[in-house]
């Protein structure tokens, strides 16, 4: 009966509004960030960095994202790939054409440039709904892959299309180290997550969840549905738009349109739906399924000992990945983020079965 | 271990498959057999992994992160991708491991004075291109003035680094260029090929990869545009672009790198040291298709990059990827070494140097007759007139970007 | 407090030797959802071939989810029956499917109404006779039969259901119901929203159906009064548990059934009381003190 | 009882004229007219699909009247915009449960007050200063709520997975939260057995009482009807058929006939000369 | 002028093209009420099977044949797709009754990762060929109208006849049948149809079984034209645009859909795309949905989005 939270009384309503009432919930938070921060960087290696660490947290950002606009406020997006691709391109644009731009103002030019896209593109859910809306989504994604692929200021005249960023620089420290740039990481990401939870639990989180969950009566209490669909979307892509701008810039560092393709975006859904829609910790959860599964399967047939082939090895992590999509659904079609909370629900009440 | 670890990155998955699976089948197959026939390089064995990509950039730097270090350093990568070329060319830098990119890659990286770890071999996009032209130029009778050009491309970086020097030479020679970008994947392209069948351009150069190629080849039958007057990049000019479409695709014309259809010693090494004893990679049956040649020889290059680095560094002793950089910028193989290699058929000689990253750029053209490809011409080379200087100032460009300081080569 | 002693405790509900035998007989479940939320704790009931019982009690009480139960549409809840035995002619069903149910002819009308929306009136009813293998004319037959019954629905037969009101819906749902030409039917409140004619019109049916084609009702009901008037059976439940079953007649006679089920003031001798002089918000229930 | 007649003669707040409204073929409401004075309780009744709901629906501006105005606290609409309407201090409850199922009952009830909700998203991201008090000031205006409706249990539950009947009340509650001046109230106590009708209507009366909320009520159950309400409209097949006192319209031999029947009505209650007058307001928190 | 027809022409070829598969999806979602992404792995999955089946069968039973190839070929690729059917049933959707849209739509993609995997694995991930005998080469009509003749397809005109011919049957099957009634009303309330006797899982496998078939001529008909690899589960990206402008419940829709797309994506690609760069059509395509949808939320012939308290 370590986890229980009787004897602890919330008397202030601002107490009960915490972030984590529990005082467990809480130690365990601290732990979390204390390692984060302090102990993994000396422990992880450089591998674990870079393929694992770097790629985790920028996703799991994009994936909070995304989870604003479609776990909040129920607007399907299969476009966020391109609206990260805007944040990159936008965050590059500022960084090569203003000389001594730092780095953490381009970051955030490129999400403010990913809000205006997300709010152009956000514009037709006003009239537009459900799967129908994806279409939408998906012309933003089509349109912006075009886009950064044929005009040529975008990449900078850039005759390939592809583009690269030079050494990156925050508050001129060098950011060049992977733990250097994990930290960057996972600084920007702890800021923008806790600021997009304060959102969703604060009143526009709730009129966004209103209009996810019953739009006529939203109205009929004084919620304005395009202010809250498009501020969804412009927090949405703000989001976005830095996670895009940081997989450029710390996670690739040169890339082409195609790194920001129809996948990506299929990918950032995968993600949220099986952390959980609507869960900032759900994004979370999501991203490390996603990251770390491949990962892991790939890395299965090494540690068996099996001689199985590339190819084979590749296509059953496509058959074991889909498998346990669908197998996760099944079991929690509220994601892993349900699945946690189901188990803590359990562990508050061991040893007692109800 | 005495060991030197060749990281293989491929694909065998996704779009392009078609053309990974052999690509990495021949790679793995040649580092099989050198270490089967001559147990490894002076004795130090081959050791190898592959690397799923699926043509996916993310993934593509998931595999160089995970590879690089491994085995006391990974002797270069051959990403088989621009886009995952372009993904680990700057932390190749950093990370000192080479990458090597034979007939893709960053067409400016062929100046090593900049590009001190990348290694575009035997030629680039822009030596392919200027090929194609010199070919065509002498169909026409050696001028290609008031000729219209056309590019059916792949629309990505891969496909659209030829278009600078189709246009340089386009002002200088005065032929017209059209460009005509494909979305990829490419499985439509209809309004494409209408366009093409009104604006009527004399040739088409074809910039295309997986699907796009049937597609583009059937759709070119279906607008009555004559095959003979295609021309494709070497990534679209392999057996299984071609052999479903059959007699379809007759006349079409493919660069190559190497003479695909030339079956030489170490054709005949391989069977005899790996498939017969159960070994091979893949199927007996690829053994000589153009893509798994290609792989070999790409596999060969990097073999050879080591042995010449254990020339310097020291006989049978595992080479650092830094030796390995050595090596790679000081391969010599002359046609007697290409021989006794048992490549003597199959490619020219190839020397590097350190403001040479390329080596050669030997190419010629192929012909599809229905059921095989046959020699079309003889072996070119680029014009160096218009593509020296644009790598040059292309690898300029780079390092004031990177705030690289270029290296001096003198 | 004397109603302790007359009100059986909730495991206690054995089948009466004077009942004849049960069509249905519900044994002990205990039913969970989302893997922690307990929800029945041990419900035990008969519902003995032809007829009527009525399941009551208030909100949450867990009437629906027993309903549910029965005709195994939990697994869309993501619940799950834990315990316990449901039996259908002594058949066990809780492995069976819903449209297994329907053909062995149990057919539940499930709360809020759940009409097809994109479907028209008339369409609803005819897929609720989706099971049916007797052919068109009987399924005609049985069309005119719901038509005759609820009027209003003829007249919005080419609607999409969407676009009706409340009741038409409610109604829809009920006639739905009986297209399957089922031998016996769980409401869940049919008289939800439906104007007082219509509510006792669809009691009058219940009735007629039940005398006349001797089809068992198992009805969830917060109308206790029309309820209790109509069943031959009742069953309180309370938390997950039946605290009191008993004859219909003998419930409407408990003080505790009168004054929390049926709003009757001891004081006025029987009379309704005025919903002005309801007092307080929170009054015990004898059985749970 | 006295206290209510002399409140009931305020003044007209809400007047709807003429309305006429039609889904296609289909004539849902038909030149419909009556009012609500100030502090009434007044109700709508009628047969299924006589337009009830389709007559709240075009005062909240949900539906668009193809003819008539609706005229509220002297200001004259032909088509009333939603927003607006929440605004003036119009709250409405739905009766096919319209709440938002995803979110507890706690934030159900906060979108209530969201329109008092002002601080700048960059602020309420930070959850800093005037965003946080502002929080909890209004949390603190729900907690009363949900004290009233003696919802505390249920305070962190989603509200799709409550019972039916909660949810009607958390409906009641999310409009309550709105602070309304005129509540409209769509069959309120569907589905609920009589003690919960009983409780339901107390709230009624205490949000009529106490906060001088004037209340428009749709139900079926005619018993809740002739207690609670002063004056009632009674629709049929979207025609208004009958206007006035409980006991008027219950003469009124049409709606005998359209609607409550001759031998459907409810045991009638205690005639209300001779119900005790309503216990003032004292009594009744010595009594919660 | 006789460029424009030719292309218009193109255009509805191409169009057609697209309503085929095109019509998997609105089959799935108008019955099931899920919106299927694995139709693109389920052309793929079908001319695999059918690709390798054709190959294979003369190599084991040693014959010659290529009709007889493509006879069995055909017939055991059915028999494919009615398994995937059998299987998705089984072992995803039975657990997802009463879900959310999203989540099924999910669950689709997961299915079909499954299916490019398993039919890679299965049957290989090279370029393979499906020849069914469509005649490839160039046709000119109206020489003495149009100076070169309008070029028509051969290819294309029998593809587009097949396809036509799948959407009247589909058509009718769902306006006519108590079946077709029954699938409309699982889409709006799984629950419900529970509820009153249909049996979900016979449907479903009923469903998909047909949805595979009709990826099976899909994957014919792309998989003959382009050569049958991985790729081709990309044609499912051209067919969303279209079942969106069509409306994502109606069989003609998709066809009507289709012709608009692909005549609206060949005109733009040809008549604007060049003062723009080029390769717009593909974006264009969801433009010209998203412009319908504005005007019609519900798309083209959808049905009405129902908005009501
Ligand atoms: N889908 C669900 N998920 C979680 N809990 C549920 C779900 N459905 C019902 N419950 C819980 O089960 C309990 C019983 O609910 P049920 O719907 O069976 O009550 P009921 O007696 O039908 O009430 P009502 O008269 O209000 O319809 C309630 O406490 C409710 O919160
Ligand atoms: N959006 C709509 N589209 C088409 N018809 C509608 C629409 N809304 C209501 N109707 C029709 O208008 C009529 C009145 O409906 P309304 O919902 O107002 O009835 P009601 O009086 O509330 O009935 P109930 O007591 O059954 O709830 C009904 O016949 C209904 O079918
Ligand atoms: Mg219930
Ligand atoms: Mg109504």
């Amino acid at each position: 009966m370590l986890y229980r939270e009787n004897g602890q009384f919330k008397t202030s309503y601002a107490a009960d509004l915490a972030l984590f009432p529990i005082a467990q919930d809480r130690w365990a938070m601290w732990a979390l960030v204390a390692i984060a921060f302090v102990a993994v960087p000396w422990l992880a290696s450089d591998y674990t960095f870079r393929a694992v660490l770097i790629p985790f947290l920028i996703l799991s950002l994009a994936a909070i994202g995304l989870n604003v606009l479609v776990g909040y406020c129920g607007q399907i997006s299969l476009g966020t790939g391109a609206f990260m691709a805007v944040g990159a391109y936008a965050a590059f644009n500022l960084q090569v054409r203003i000389e001594g731009m730092p780095l953490i103002l381009s970051l955030i030019g490129g999400g403010l440039a990913a809000t205006v896209c997300g709010v152009l593109f956000g514009l037709p859910s006003l009239r537009i709904r459900g799967l129908y809306l994806a279409v939408a989504t998906l012309a933003a994604q089509f349109f912006i892959d075009w886009f950064t692929n044929r005009v040529k200021w975008v990449t900078n005249d850039s005759p390939s299309g592809s583009v690269s960023v030079g050494p990156l620089q925050v508050f001129g420290f060098d950011v060049s180290s992977p733990v250097q740039k994990y930290l960057l990481c996972l600084t920007l990401v702890a800021v923008l997550a806790l600021a997009a939870k304060n959102l969703v639990r604060g009143a526009i989180g709730r009129e966004w969840m209103a209009m996810r969950d019953m739009d006529v009566a939203a109205a009929v209490i004084g919620i304005r549905p395009v202010y809250a669909k498009l501020s969804a979307f412009a927090v949405s892509s703000f989001i976005v738009g830095v996670a895009g701008a940081l997989w450029a810039f710390v996670h690739l560092g040169a890339w082409e349109p195609a790194a920001f393709g129809i996948d990506k975006s299929f990918q950032l859904l995968f993600m949220i739906i099986i952390g959980g829609l609507g869960s900032i910790a759900g994004s979370f959860l999501g991203a490390a399924f996603i990251v770390l599964l491949p990962l892991l399967l790939n890395h299965l047939p090494h540690w068996l000992g099996l001689p199985i082939s590339t190819g084979t090895a590749s296509q059953l992590e496509h058959m074991i990945f889909g498998a346990l999509i669908v197998f996760f659904l099944i079991v929690e079609p509220h994601g892993l983020a349900k699945l946690w909370s189901t188990a803590r629900q359990k562990l508050r009440l061991w040893p007692f079965p109800h | 271990a005495n060991e030197q670890f060749i990281p293989l990155l491929v694909y065998r998955t996704g779009q392009f498959a078609p053309l990974g699976i052999p690509w990495g089948d021949g790679k793995q197959d040649y580092l099989k057999l050198i270490n089967a026939r001559d147990g490894g390089v002076n004795g130090v064995k081959l050791a190898f992994e592959e690397c799923e990509t699926a043509y996916d950039a993310a993934k593509g730097v998931e595999c160089y992160e995970r590879l690089k270090t491994k085995g006391g350093g990974a002797s270069g990568f051959d990403t088989q991708s621009t886009g995952i070329t372009f993904a680990v060319t700057d932390k190749a830098f950093v990370d000192k491991v080479v990458v090597e990119t034979p007939g893709y890659g960053l067409s400016a990286s062929a100046d090593g004075s900049v590009f001190e770890w990348n290694f575009p071999l035997l030629g680039t996009y822009w030596t392919a291109a200027d090929v194609m032209l010199q070919d065509i130029a002498k169909k026409e009778g050696g001028s290609l003035k008031g000729k219209k050009i056309a590019l059916v491309y792949h629309d990505s970086p891969y496909g659209k680094e030829p278009i600078a020097l189709l246009q340089r030479r386009s002002a200088a020679e005065g032929f017209e260029v059209q460009l005509y970008p494909v979305t990829p994947p490419g499985v439509e392209q209809k309004s494409v090929w209408l366009q093409i069948r009104q604006a009527r351009p004399d040739y088409v150069l074809f910039w295309s990869a997986g699907v796009m190629t049937p597609a583009g080849i059937r759709e070119a039958q279906a607008s009555g545009f004559p095959r003979e007057k295609m021309y494709a990049i070497w990534w679209a000019g392999s057996d299984h672009d071609v052999k479903d479409i059959g007699a379809g695709a007759k006349g079409y014309n493919a660069i190559t790198l190497h003479n695909s259809s030339a079956r030489d010693r170490v054709h005949e090494d391989l069977k005899k040291f790996v498939y017969d004893k159960g070994q091979g990679t893949g199927a007996a049956t690829e053994i000589g298709a153009l893509a798994h040649t290609r792989g070999m020889m790409i596999a060969m290059l990097q073999v050879e990059a080591i042995r010449a680095a254990q020339e310097k560094y020291g006989k049978g002793k595992v080479m650092t990827p830094e030796q390995v950089r050595w090596g790679f910028e000081n391969l010599n193989l002359t046609a007697d070494k290409l021989k006794a290699l048992g490549f003597g058929e199959v490619m020219r000689p190839v020397q590097t140097s350190c403001s040479n990253h390329m080596g050669t750029d030997w190419a010629r053209i192929v012909q599809w007759d229905g059921a095989k490809w046959n020699l079309a011409s003889d072996w070119y080379q680029s014009d160096k007139t218009h593509i020296d200087p644009m790598v040059k100032e292309a690898a300029a460009k780079y390092a004031k970007d990177k705030n690289l300081k270029p290296r001096s080569c003198s | 407090m004397e109603a302790i002693a007359e009100s059986a405790p909730p495991l206690a509900a054995t089948p009466k030797a004077a009942l004849p035998p049960a069509l249905l007989d519900v044994n002990g479940i205990e039913v969970i959802y989302h893997h922690v939320i307990l929800v029945l704790k041990g419900v035990s009931l008969q519902v003995p071939e032809g007829s009527v019982v009525a399941l009551l009690g208030g909100n949450g009480a867990g009437k629906t989810t027993t309903l549910r139960a029965v005709s195994n549409l939990l697994a869309g809840e993501r619940g799950e029956v834990t315990k316990g035995r449901i039996e259908l002619r002594g058949e066990r069903i809780e492995k069976l499917s819903p449209a297994q149910l329907v053909q062995r002819g149990v057919v539940q009308v499930m709360e809020g109404r759940h009409c097809f929306a994109h479907l028209t009136i008339e369409d609803n009813l005819l897929t609720g006779a989706y099971a049916r293998k007797d052919g068109k004319a009987a399924v005609a037959e049985t069309l005119e039969k719901v038509y005759a019954y609820f009027p209003r629905l003829k007249t919005r037969r080419s609607s999409q259901a969407a676009y009706t009101s409340g009741g038409e819906q409610q109604m829809c749902a009920i006639g739905r119901a009986l297209m399957a030409n089922p031998k016996m039917v769980l409401l869940d409140e049919p008289s939800m929203g439906l104007a007082p004619q219509i509510v006792e019109e669809v009691f009058q049916i219940v009735q007629d159906l039940n005398r006349k084609e001797r089809v068992t009702f198992l009805l969830a009901e917060q109308n206790t009064h029309i309820a209790l008037r109509y069943a031959d059976h009742g069953y309180i439940l309370e938390n997950g548990r039946v605290v009191m079953d008993g004859a219909a007649a003998e419930l409407r006679e408990n003080e505790d059934v009168q004054e929390f089920y049926l709003g009757m003031g001891r004081e006025e001798g029987g009379e309704r009381k005025n919903f002005r002089d309801a007092k307080s918000y929170k009054r015990r229930k004898r059985w749970l003190a | 009882m006295s206290s209510k007649t002399s409140t009931a003669a305020g003044e007209v707040i809400l007047d709807v004229q003429h309305i006429s409204l039609r889904f296609g073929g289909v004539k849902a409401l038909s030149d419909i007219s009556f009012n609500v004075r100030e502090h009434e309780i007044r109700a709508i009744i009628g047969p299924n699909g006589a337009g009830k709901s389709s007559m709240l629906n075009c005062i909240n501006g949900v539906y668009t009247p193809q003819e008539g105005q609706i005229t509220f606290r002297g200001q004259t609409f032909s088509h009333m915009n939603s927003r607006q309407v929440a605004e003036m201090g119009v709250a409405r409850t739905f009766q096919n449960l319209a709440l938002f199922k995803g979110m507890s009952v706690l934030d159900n009830l906060m979108t209530g007050r969201n329109l008092r909700m002002k601080s700048p998203l960059l602020l309420q991201a930070l959850r800093w200063g005037p965003a946080l008090k502002e929080e909890i000031a209004q949390r603190e205006a729900v907690e009363r709520i949900i004290d009233f409706l003696e919802i505390q249990a249920f305070r962190k539950t989603p509200v799709g997975q409550l019972p039916y009947g909660l949810q009607k009340r958390v409906d009641l509650g999310r409009a309550l939260a709105m602070e309304p001046s005129v509540l409209l109230l769509d069959e309120p106590m569907a589905g609920m057995n009589v003690e919960e009708k009983q409780d339901m209507c107390r709230f009624i009366l205490d949000v009529n009482d106490e906060f001088g909320t004037t209340i428009v009520l749709i139900e079926h159950d005619i018993g809740v009807v002739m207690d609670l309400c002063d004056r009632v409209v009674v629709l049929d097949y979207g025609k208004k058929i009958g206007d006035g006192t409980p006991a008027e319209v219950r003469a009124n031999p049409e709606v005998i006939r359209a609607y409550l029947g001759t031998d459907a009505a409810p045991p009638a209650a205690a005639p209300r000369a001779t119900s005790p007058v309503t216990p003032p307001l004292a009594d009744q928190r010595a009594a919660a | 002028m006789g460029f424009f027809l030719e292309t218009v022409f193109g255009g509805l070829m191409a169009g057609m093209l697209y309503a085929l598969v095109a019509l998997g999806f609105v089959l799935i979602f108008k019955a099931s009420g899920v919106f299927n992404f694995a139709q693109g792995a389920m052309v793929l999955f079908a001319a695999l099977a059918m690709a390798r089946f054709s190959e294979w069968f003369p190599q084991w039973f040693g014959f010659e044949s290529l009709i007889l190839a493509n006879l069995l070929a055909l017939i055991a690729s059915v028999a494919c797709m009615i398994v995937v059917a059998w299987l998705v049933e089984r072992l995803a959707l039975r657990g997802l009754v009463n879900q959310p849209a999203i989540t099924l739509l999910m669950a689709t993609l997961g299915i079909s990762y499954f299916l490019d995997g398993a039919g890679q694995l299965l049957f290989g991930s090279a370029t393979y060929k499906i020849d069914v005998g469509l005649p490839k080469d160039p046709m000119f009509v109206l020489e003495n109208t149009f100076p070169g003749g309008l070029l028509l397809n051969k290819e294309d005109l029998y593809s587009a006849l097949i396809a036509a011919l799948l959407v009247a049957t589909l058509t009718l099957f769902f306006q006519k049948t108590r079946t077709g009634r029954a699938l409309r009303a699982v889409a709006d309330d799984h629950q419900a149809a529970q509820s009153i006797g249909i049996p979900l899982a016979r449907i479903w496998v009923i469903v998909w079984a047909v949805g595979g078939v009709v990826a099976l001529v899909a994957g014919i008909i792309w998989g003959s034209k382009l050569g049958v690899q991985f790729s081709i589960s990309m044609v499912a990206l051209k067919a969303f645009p279209v079942v969106i402008l069509g409306g994502l419940t109606s069989v003609p829709g998709a066809i009507v859909g289709g012709l608009i797309i692909g005549v609206g994506e060949k005109l733009s690609e040809i008549y604007l795309g060049p003062t723009v760069g080029g390769g717009i059509e593909n974006w264009f395509a969801y433009v010209l949905a998203l412009g319908f949808l504005l005007v019609r939320p519900q798309g083209l012939f959808g049905d009405k989005i129902i908005d009501r308290v």
